[in-house]
């Protein structure tokens, strides 16, 4: 096990559960927006931390890629969050 | 010589950073922390890159660190000059 | 040579949690996007640096994309939307 | 660099991202939020560099410091100007969702719990001897795969149906941004700088799109962070108030949005045709099949991200659904 490897896990585990926090307690929705895509940068630093093998030593890439999938899904979701959040807005102050 | 002059640059870039983020926390308001940031630090990120280059040693690499030092400098002249707008008119409009 | 590298990212890292404080403490809108501009500009710095390491030349092209998208990123920050006529 | 020094470089990055995490999360203005939560986003971009992920760094800076921010910055706008015109609307839902404090205290101790489970996993996972199956057998296989950087190989050949799903998901959710509404207004021409800055900026973010698209395939880069810097093209036309983005017309638009699905499902169901398994690529032509779904897939990608930067339907589809609901 390596000293970075352990840090960066361990934050990500930390800014995993501040992210959750903050989606299931705050009221407003474009901060439960950018709560959600802080606790998926922390599972991204998770996955990040488990790949790397130290310097010099190349990582392995398949965590890599499940990172860069995750990365594209979370922006589509925040878009489409972001579209809902939107027409929510528009049919209440239409009432 | 050439590691000498390298090092050199990269020391002094580093300089003008630190001399911009000072500025960034200990000046008063935003327009002269504008004024302390931009200038310092694209002046230290070409004296890092051109450091860099000369200790590659390698005309692609170098492009390729010009070609980014002149992306930040234009790009943060002009984004630094919206900013300092968006805040005037901010003032102005309240 | 290294230590000199070591003692440039110390540096660059020193810079960007000054950086930091301002970002943190605002006060204004403005004051922290200019603040993260200037994260963004010791972030390139750190990439290139980093980029001497073996294997890492790619971190050049991080730090092109970093530099380009933090001038998307303050357009966005102040572009302003036409009034709505219709409403 | 030595071992206390690199320690001492983590450390100080991780402080870094924590309390921007932090305080993104704490801000109670959401525009804050969003600035500080981009502002992580360029640091988490060096610590993916730091930890030898350029790939993930590189969608880092384009996505997670770029356009996610630029997505956030704009509604955020538009929700100000409302929140003006109907405080009350707003302070009503605040009531309506304030939690009880017993309740913020049981949710934050379940928090903490998960983060200590989250760690005890990490924890044994990191312990055992390192399981490098997976990895070896990528490295053995990499040279059939028609590309030589590792990560394009996973995504668009060892795991290509990983990826023709992801694509599928970016479809699901563009037809939602369509289905919701309509495109948000143009913007103002903001003056000589703007426009300055445009010049130049838009020609080089698609330059350097085709360069990411094209070193993808032996050096980090590829089709999602060709087509987030794409897009980012697009982005920075429509805020300098330009009101022809580069978005073609409904039907056109219509099929690069299918177009990274399509290609897939075409090269696929070709190879079943051809006797072979589907989206198992003959190692010959392994090479120029990927950089076909690799351009189709950063089109779709790049038009997706424009919709849904611009909220919506964009004009001429919008009269289009207009009349079909008459």
């Amino acid at each position: 096990m390596l000293t970075a490897q352990l840090l960066y896990g361990l934050t990500g585990c930390l800014i995993v559960a501040l992210g959750l926090r903050t989606v299931l307690l705050h009221a407003s929705l474009l901060h439960r927006v950018v709560a959600i895509n802080v606790l998926g940068a922390g599972v991204f630093m998770i996955l990040v931390a488990i790949a790397y093998r130290g310097p010099g030593v190349p990582p392995d890439p398949i965590p890599h890629a499940l990172v860069l999938t995750g990365i594209v899904v979370a922006v589509s979701a925040t878009a489409l969050a972001l579209a809902l959040a939107r027409r929510l807005t528009a049919e209440q102050s239409n009432d | 010589m050439t590691e000498l002059v390298s090092s050199l640059m990269i020391v002094a870039g580093i300089g003008f950073y630190l001399a911009g983020s000072i500025g960034l926390l200990r000046l008063p308001d935003l327009y002269s922390r504008l004024h302390a940031l931009t200038k310092a630090d694209n002046l230290g990120l070409g004296l890092l890159a051109a450091g860099l280059a000369l200790h590659s040693q390698d005309l692609l690499m170098a492009l390729k660190l010009l070609l980014v030092w002149l992306a930040v400098l234009a790009a943060s002249a002009a984004s630094a000059h919206l900013i300092a707008r968006h805040a005037h008119r901010q003032e102005a409009g309240s | 040579m290294s230590e000199l590298l070591s003692v440039a990212v110390g540096g660059l890292m020193l810079s960007l949690f000054l950086g930091l404080l301002r970002v943190l403490r605002g006060p204004e809108a403005g004051d922290r996007m200019l603040a993260t501009q200037l994260i963004g500009t010791a972030g390139v710095g750190l990439l290139l640096l980093l980029s001497v390491l073996p294997e890492q030349q790619a971190l050049i092209d991080v730090a092109l994309i970093l530099a380009l998208l933090a001038a998307v990123a303050a357009a966005a920050f102040t572009g302003q939307q036409r009034e709505r006529r219709d409403d | 660099m030595n071992t206390t020094g690199l320690l001492v470089f983590d450390g100080l990055l991780l402080i870094s991202i924590v309390s921007l995490a932090w305080s993104a999360l704490a801000s109670p203005d959401a525009r804050r939020s969003v600035i500080l939560f981009m502002a992580f986003g360029l640091v988490l971009a060096v610590a993916w560099g730091r930890l030898l992920a350029p790939d993930v760094a590189l969608a880092e800076a384009a996505i997670g410091a770029g356009l996610s921010g630029a997505l956030l910055l704009v509604a955020v706008g538009e929700q100000s100007n409302r929140a003006l015109q109907d405080n009350a609307l707003r302070v009503s839902e605040r009531n309506a969702l304030r939690v009880r404090a017993t309740l913020q205290w049981v949710i934050t101790i379940l928090c903490v719990a998960l983060a200590a489970t989250l760690a005890w996993a990490l924890v044994h996972a990191l312990d055992r001897a390192t399981n490098e199956r997976l990895a070896q057998v990528v490295s053995e296989n990499l040279a059939a795969s028609g590309v030589s950087n590792p990560v394009t190989a996973i995504l668009l050949n060892f795991r290509a149906y990983d990826t023709l799903l992801e694509l599928a998901v970016l479809l699901t959710a563009v037809l939602g941004i369509l289905a919701l509404g309509t495109a948000r207004p143009d913007y103002q021409r903001t003056g000589p700088v703007f426009d300055g800055l445009a010049r130049w900026l838009v020609p080089v973010l698609i330059l350097t799109a085709g360069y990411l698209l094209w070193v993808g395939a032996h050096a980090p880069g590829g089709a999602f962070q060709a087509g987030a810097t794409l897009a980012a093209a697009a982005v920075v036309l429509r805020l300098a108030g330009e009101r022809s983005i580069g978005l073609p017309q409904a039907g056109a638009l219509r099929v690069i949005l299918a177009a990274g699905v399509g290609m897939f499902l075409v090269i696929g169901l070709t190879l079943l045709l051809l006797g072979r398994p589907f989206l198992g690529y003959p190692p010959a032509w392994a090479g120029s099949l990927i950089l076909l779904i690799e351009s189709a897939a950063m089109l779709a990608i790049a038009a997706t991200l424009v919709l849904a930067f611009l909220g919506g339907r964009p004009p001429a589809i919008a009269v289009n659904e207009e009349n079909n609901r008459c």
